[in-house]
């Protein structure tokens, strides 16, 4: 079988080399310019993700581009459906308001040539930028473990950047971790070659039957990426990384990163094991996410620390994700239209990248205002910080999914999903994390709120375009509702979206 | 049994002393070095069957040939990142190992932002 | 026969591995793992994937070892402490029996492959014309899959800038490693300053037959890494400072005529890293001359880690 | 000549578009001064729409993928102009009260969004944007009542929003399983309420959406909110809420609900319920001293009542009931606003000026009770029909008694709570704004029954009509008397009752909550985390195996 390459897709290879080609240039050129070169780099990303989106809504169909002209089994192809283009979209706005934040934070000092924080943080920047989309589009699950394996690379860097003794050790922790679920994920890779005979995803959908050697691949292979996207029980790492890296890495980390992997699964179960992987592992996937969301949100509450708090809050809203497996199959096995679960989680997906990007982004500049984030002690950040107290409780609106929020109108599609498919037991899970978010985002919005002693002064002045981009960012997230207003982008490519086939 | 079986079977009992020896040894460099017998253990599952794929004058499929040589160069890069680290974190606290049970710091004005 | 030689060779390598696990001290577990790795490579010869034992000989065994070695070195003063860390009887039985259940499936999966193993091998072979090349696997790596060895060359770079982000802001800039100490006429010495030429011209060898025969771009670079290691080692040379832009340049220039020359082909073959009709080897020696560099020093890089010394 | 859809539409777009945009205007701090000044005139464009845009008009933004639909029907009408009356009433009092406080920005934003909340849910005719905008009303008001002082404040603001946020989770699942009622899909209330009484999922539809519409109307056993939040909030927040948004419950069940078919198995739980809340309300509001914390059992109690009357028209399936419903609820908007700023009011006068405030007062409190020409007495008469002759109608009449009692023990609270200074006066504004709404409490309601029209005028002056009222009131008085001398026998119920119960559970939740804690902190043990990882992996491949 060969595919052929289609129109615009050059632009898939784009949107993965242009951010390498900003790595390798900024490495050269280095210090301040390694800044220029990453901000125009990711400005130039985000018009060739609008570039695509323009190019799959315009064709409606899935572009592909077979690299070097040898197609799959063979070659390399690369492939991007309409979920892939989301996450695309998704990546490139969200990376660029954090660029635009950290501009205050990572700017080399004047009379320095070159900084290490800086001029690390720009090129880790594009680094994941390019692995993330490489992981959206790539259509070969080797050159997947390979993008997976360059995310990891430049993910653990940022979380280690300040160089304090826990920051290393999160950054051991999630680099070890990570690397035993890249030898499962591999080894179940060399175990589809040695089956199937391909390493092509849409040639390994056609090829797999339901055996033991592809439920072993299959079992492997979510293992270890649920390891590297920290789904509960599997999240050792995430608290300690994501609250220790600096406040604009830890929005990369949180909001981006673990979705690269989560991407993966959804990738795989529903185009590579569709016909494989049994309703029983779609409810264990979820009942892992269940258990995220009630226990991530329960222990977000008891923190002291607004930074670990938010990435609690990280590790329940994981447990979403997770949760529109068997609501997709329960809807295709009711002969029902699944693809609104896959929308939902998409959905979900993003709308979680932006509101906690956002977050992160206020509780950095709590964090520099105040001096510390001691939840219990944020009198006056009402009063110095208004802007950013908005953003957060915007996002904090959107992880609750109150409307006309992103998170609202993912949590709609997936309750509709679940109800449709009469599996009540999700609906239950997700109303009563719902409940526990809004706990926890009141709780802060309240204390923040409290005026604070008469003679306080703020510790730092924080530059306004960085309170307003936090909010821009956080408003992006509340309104995202507002693409229910346009066709469902994430069906675009994806025909034969059939989950568990009756076999 | 064929060399390729039985080489197989040593590519599991690889794989399982060195999940055993990641879980179990404290030392961080002896996780890694754990962490590379796993890793041997898979490139040897994909050895065997490159090997299996012989075809037309060649001893082995190159494909999977080809698959292993990246992926020992990924994990030699990831051995790299991780001997730094476990370096840096040894100069900062004289220490290599994961001491604490759940890493999470428990000062509140740790960090710095710049 | 042959199943007698590898049941010796299994149970040496296993016998090392598990030593490398149960030793009691670090250091005597990195040095089960060097000859332990060179086993690994006779299995690799065994199973007639010489460019993959080459690799393996030396990256997975040579460099790691070297790595792991300096590193245990450097570590001897943790050993009391680890020690004490060990988990109680209970706990490690768990996680036996959890490992010699993953073993156990990994053992019934090589089992249940095919009888008729699936393979790409003819593929190959039909192709690999249009490539110019006659070993395959320098055809998969370079022409059919170009994409991973491109993305390869770019995990080692983005490992490096791992590895650089780890410096102390002090010494950013400066130069990696302790100062070098040079006896002059130590045996060191005197093979860093016979033996680099000889490697230079082996590097290039392989290089050069890796195009049809066993060998190719990472051999010759981790030779040549390995020269530039023990030059470093004897002190006769002093690692070069992370912020010279000459050095970054040839970090970069191999990826970066790769990409070129990719680009190129998307204009002149019709497909990114696709080469011109009946030019293809031209392109590809190209490429793996240019990479060769940038991997070496890349490599080197990596091993003696972040920048230690602040420019004076 | 405009076209008068057009025009109906824009007074729907002006009503909810007005308070958003001023709300929206708070970003800027300059333009946040201004505004407790606009508080007066926010709600006017709603008072205009209600008065004069088409009944039936609607208002579409988006497109046909989704839109949302505000609509203008006859009881969302009269409870939006009643609504709006009382919002600009209370936003002259509140602005006049925001000059002594310190920290006024917090209850500008709060007063604006639940403003913007509260008419936009009168307005709003699709799920979405119906849930969207009660779940504004729902946070802005929780705001309102952290605006008052102290940690009760704070207690009371968790607590509202707590059971307000699972409400509003009871009714999301509700709407969406409406929605997947209707033949396609569509969002519009409309057509939700009519596929209802013949989905497959009703009665568990009924149950979610009464449950949910049950916490947000304070229906006993889901009440202890009320009292907490009323008493810990401004006064001026509190008329509002008790007033304006608890109505927002009762808007609610009469668009969602089915009143197309007698529905008997679900309206006669429904109406007991009511009738008991009805009932419980008084025997509790009866112990308590503050007067504030008097008026919300008052609440609790007429809530029950008007839920017992949408429970009866439902078992009915009277499609009268809609009307009456709106009806009764419009008229204890306006008493209750006008009460509790009398509560406010009566704070900061002293004795000589004292009877002036508290006769408007002792009438509108009353007419509660059903007193003879007050617009309570119009309320009861129109709503005997759904009641019928059986056993609903006698508990009515005893709640009639009951009122009037509580009302009674309500007015002998407010007099032992004016100010100690005897010269003392409360500020002109505030008297004026009080004295407006009561004036407003009284002839509104006459106003709606002869423009709607309920019924005749003849028919409400009969004088059996006067004397069945009458005689309630006359029998309420003599329990009062009574019960005034027997009032130190009387038990002291904690504010919020059984509620306060819940209380105790805290320690179990905190238990709970810190064993979450030292599971994730056992499970982020990397021994634990990798064999964990492990066991996942062989888990996944024996849930297929064994498939």
């Amino acid at each position: 079988m060969t595919t052929p390459t289609t129109g615009g897709g050059l632009l898939l290879v784009l949107t993965v080399l242009l951010p390498v080609v900003g790595v390798l240039l900024g490495l050269v050129v280095g210090g301040r310019h390694a800044q220029r070169v990453a901000l125009v780099t990711l400005l130039l990303g985000l018009a060739i993700a609008v570039a695509l989106t323009g190019q799959l809504m315009h064709s409606g169909e899935a572009v592909v581009y077979v690299l070097g002209g040898w197609s799959p089994p063979l070659g390399v192809a690369l492939r991007a459906d309409g979920i892939s283009i989301v996450m695309i979209l998704a990546v490139a706005v969200v990376v660029a308001f954090i660029a635009i934040y950290a501009c205050g934070n990572f700017g080399t000092p004047a009379g320095v040539r070159e900084a290490r924080r800086p001029v690390m943080f720009w090129l880790l920047l594009l680094a994941i930028t390019g692995s993330l989309n490489l992981v959206f589009v790539s259509g070969d699950v080797f050159t997947l473990y390979v993008a997976l394996e360059l995310l990891t690379f430049a993910a653990v860097p940022l979380v280690s950047l300040d160089g304090r003794a826990e920051t290393l050790q999160a950054a051991l922790r999630y680099l070890l971790y990570a690397l035993l679920g890249s030898m499962l994920y591999l080894l179940g890779i060399f175990l589809l070659y040695g089956a199937y005979g391909t390493l092509d995803i849409a040639l390994l959908a056609q090829r797999i039957q339901p055996e033991t050697l592809a439920w072993a691949a299959a079992a492997l292979m979510t293992a270890g990426l649920l390891a590297k996207t920290a789904l509960f029980p599997l999240h050792l790492w995430l608290p300690p990384a994501h609250a220790g890296a600096p406040a604009a890495a830890s929005a990369v980390l949180s909001a981006l990163v673990i979705k690269g992997a989560w991407f993966l699964v959804v990738r795989l179960w529903f185009d590579v094991f569709a016909g494989v992987v049994a309703p029983r592992s779609m409810q264990l996937l979820a009942a892992m996410g269940a258990a995220a969301i009630l226990i991530g949100n329960v222990v977000a509450l008891q923190q002291a620390r607004l930074k670990l708090l938010i990435a609690y809050s990280t590790v329940a809203q994981i447990g979403y994700l997770f949760l529109m497996f068997p609501l997709a199959a329960g809807l295709n096995a009711a002969q029902l239209d699944s693809a609104a679960a896959v929308s939902g989680g998409m959905l979900q997906a993003i709308s979680h990248a932006t509101a906690k990007a956002a977050m992160f982004m206020a509780a950095g500049l709590i964090y520099v205002t105040l001096g510390h984030d001691r939840v219990a002690d944020l009198r006056g950040v009402g009063r110095a910080l208004p802007m950013t107290l908005v953003a957060f409780a915007l996002g904090g609106a959107s992880l609750i999914g109150l409307p006309p929020s992103g998170g609202f109108f993912a949590k709609w599609l997936l309750l509709s999903a679940a109800l449709a498919s009469m599996q009540w037991w999700w609906v239950a899970v997700m109303i009563a994390g719902g409940l526990l978010t809004s706990a926890y985002v009141f709780m802060v919005v309240v204390r923040a709120l409290q005026p604070a002693e008469p003679d306080w002064k703020p510790r730092t002045r924080v530059p306004r375009y960085q309170q307003g981009v936090v909010l821009a960012l956080a408003v992006c997230s509340f309104l995202l509702g507002v693409v229910a207003w346009c066709p469902d982008v994430t069906r675009i490519g994806r025909p034969g979206l059939s989950v568990v086939e009756a076999r | 049994m064929t060399s390729t079986t039985f080489f197989g079977l040593c590519a599991a009992a690889l794989v399982g002393l060195g999940c055993y020896g990641l879980i179990v040894n404290a030392q961080l460099l002896r996780k890694l070095l754990a962490f590379n017998l796993i890793g041997h253990g898979v490139f040897l599952v994909c050895a065997i069957i490159a090997h299996r794929g012989a075809a037309d004058g060649l001893g082995g499929d190159p494909v999977p040939q080809a698959l292993l040589i990246t992926a020992i160069v990924v994990a030699f890069a990831a051995s790299a990142l991780a001997v730094a680290l476990i370096l840096r974190l040894f100069e900062e606290t004289g220490s290599a190992s994961l001491t604490r049970s759940d890493g999470l710091a428990k000062s509140d004005t740790a960090e710095q932002e710049h | 026969m042959t199943l007698a030689l590898d049941s010796a060779l299994a149970l040496l390598f296993l016998g090392l591995a598990t030593w490398t696990i149960f030793a009691r001290e670090t250091f005597a577990s990195v040095a089960g793992f060097l000859p332990y790795g060179l086993l690994l490579t006779a299995v690799w010869l065994r199973l007639a994937a010489i460019d993959v034992a080459m690799t393996e000989a030396a990256i997975g065994a040579g460099l790691t070892g070297v790595l792991l070695v300096g590193a245990a070195a450097r570590l001897r003063s943790t050993e009391a402490a680890a020690a004490a860390e060990r988990p109680r009887v209970l706990t490690r039985l768990l996680a036996a029996i959890v490992s010699i259940a993953v073993a156990g499936v990994v053992a019934v999966c090589v089992l249940l492959l095919p009888p008729s193993a699936p393979t790409l091998a003819p593929e190959v072979v039909a192709n690999i014309a249009a490539t110019g090349v006659g070993n395959p696997i320098t055809a998969v790596l370079l022409s059919f899959r170009a994409m991973d060895t491109l993305l390869e060359a770019v995990v080692l770079l983005f490992a490096l800038i791992g590895v650089w982000s780890l410096a102390p802001d002090r010494a950013w800039g400066g130069r990696p490693g302790p100062a070098p100490v040079s006896d002059p006429n130590g045996t060191l010495t005197y093979l860093a300053r016979v033996l680099p030429p000889i490697g230079i011209v082996v590097a290039v060898y392989i290089l050069w037959v890796g195009a049809d025969d066993p060998g190719g771009k990472f051999q010759g670079a981790t030779i040549l890494a390995a020269m530039w290691l023990l030059v470093l080692m004897a002190g006769l040379a002093d690692a070069p400072p992370v912020s010279g832009r000459g050095l970054r340049t040839g970090l970069i220039i191999g990826p970066a005529i790769f990409i070129a020359i990719g680009c190129l082909g998307a204009v002149t073959a019709g497909a990114f890293l696709a080469y011109p009709q009946g030019h293809a080897k031209l392109w590809i020696i190209v490429i793996e001359v240019a990479l060769m560099p940038s991997l070496a020093i890349t490599l080197v890089l990596l091993l003696v880690g972040a920048p230690q010394r602040a420019m004076t | 000549m405009i076209p008068s859809a057009y025009r109906s539409a824009c007074l729907l777009a002006l009503a909810f578009g007005v308070p958003l945009s001023l709300l929206l205007a708070c970003a800027s701090r300059r333009l946040r001064r201004w505004m407790p000044a606009l508080f007066v005139l926010a709600p006017i464009p709603a008072l205009m729409a209600a008065l004069c845009a088409d009944s039936g008009s609607m208002l579409q933004i988006g497109n046909d993928t989704l839109a949302l639909t505000f609509t203008l029907d006859e009881p969302g009408a009269m409870l939006l102009g009643v609504a709006a009356l009382l919002w600009s009433a209370c936003g002259i009092y509140a602005a006049r009260d925001l000059r002594e406080r310190a920290d006024v920005d917090g209850f500008i934003v709060c007063w604006l969004m639940t403003l913007t909340g509260c008419i936009g849910v009168f307005l709003a005719a699709d799920v979405i944007g119906f849930y969207f905008l009660l779940a504004t009303l729902s946070v802005g008001a929780s705001g309102l009542v952290l605006q008052g002082k102290g940690p009760d404040a704070h207690r009371a603001s968790a607590v509202y929003l707590g059971l307000t946020l699972l409400a509003e989770g009871f009714l999301l699942v509700a709407l969406i399983l409406l929605v997947q009622a209707t033949p396609d899909g569509s969002v519009l209330i409309r057509d939700a309420a009519a596929a209802l009484s013949t989905s497959a999922w009703r009665d568990v539809t009924l149950m979610l959406l009464l449950t949910g519409l049950g916490i947000k109307a304070a229906l006993v056993p889901l009440h202890f909110w009320m009292p907490l939040a009323y008493d810990a909030a401004p006064i001026p927040a509190a008329a509002v809420m008790s007033g304006a948004v608890v109505k927002a419950s009762v808007i609610a069940m009469v668009r969602l609900l089915p009143f197309d078919a007698a529905l008997p198995d679900c309206g006669f739980p429904l109406a007991a319920i009511g009738m008991c809340g009805a009932l419980y309300g008084v025997v509790i509001g009866i112990t308590q001293l503050r007067p504030t914390v008097v008026l919300a059992y008052s609440s609790v109690s007429q809530m029950g009542f008007v839920v017992a009357v949408i429970g009866m028209g439902l078992a009915a399936g009277d499609d009268t009931t809609p009307m009456t419903a709106a009806f009764y609820g419009a008229h204890h908007l306006l008493v209750k606003g006008s009460l509790f700023l009398a509560v406010g009011v009566l704070m900061r006068t002293g004795h000589r000026c004292l009877w002036p405030m508290l006769i408007p007062a002792a009438v509108i409190a009353l007419g509660l009770g059903g007193l003879p020409l007050t617009g309570g007495a119009l309320t009861k008469y129109a709503a005997k029909d759904l009641l019928g002759n059986g056993l609903a109608n006698s508990v009515a009449t005893a709640s009639s008694v009951a009122t009037t009692l509580l009302m009674l023990h309500f007015l002998h609270r407010l007099r032992e709570n004016i100010a100690k200074d005897v010269q003392a006066r409360a500020p002109s504004v505030l008297v004026w704004s009080w004295l407006a709404m009561a004036l407003a409490s009284l002839a509104v309601p006459w106003m709606l029954y002869l423009t709607v029209p309920i019924d005749t005028l003849s028919a409400a002056l009969a004088p059996s009509a006067l004397w069945s009222a009458l005689w309630p009131v006359l029998a309420g008085v003599v329990l009062a008397i009574v019960l005034h001398r027997l009032r130190q026998y009387l038990p002291r119920v904690p504010a919020g009752d059984f509620g306060m119960a819940f209380g105790h559970m805290q320690g179990m939740c905190v238990a709970a909550a810190k064993a979450a804690s030292r599971a994730d902190a056992f499970l982020r043990r990397w021994l634990v985390a990798t064999i964990a990882l492990l066991l996942v992996a062989l888990m996944f491949g024996w849930a297929a195996v064994n498939y």
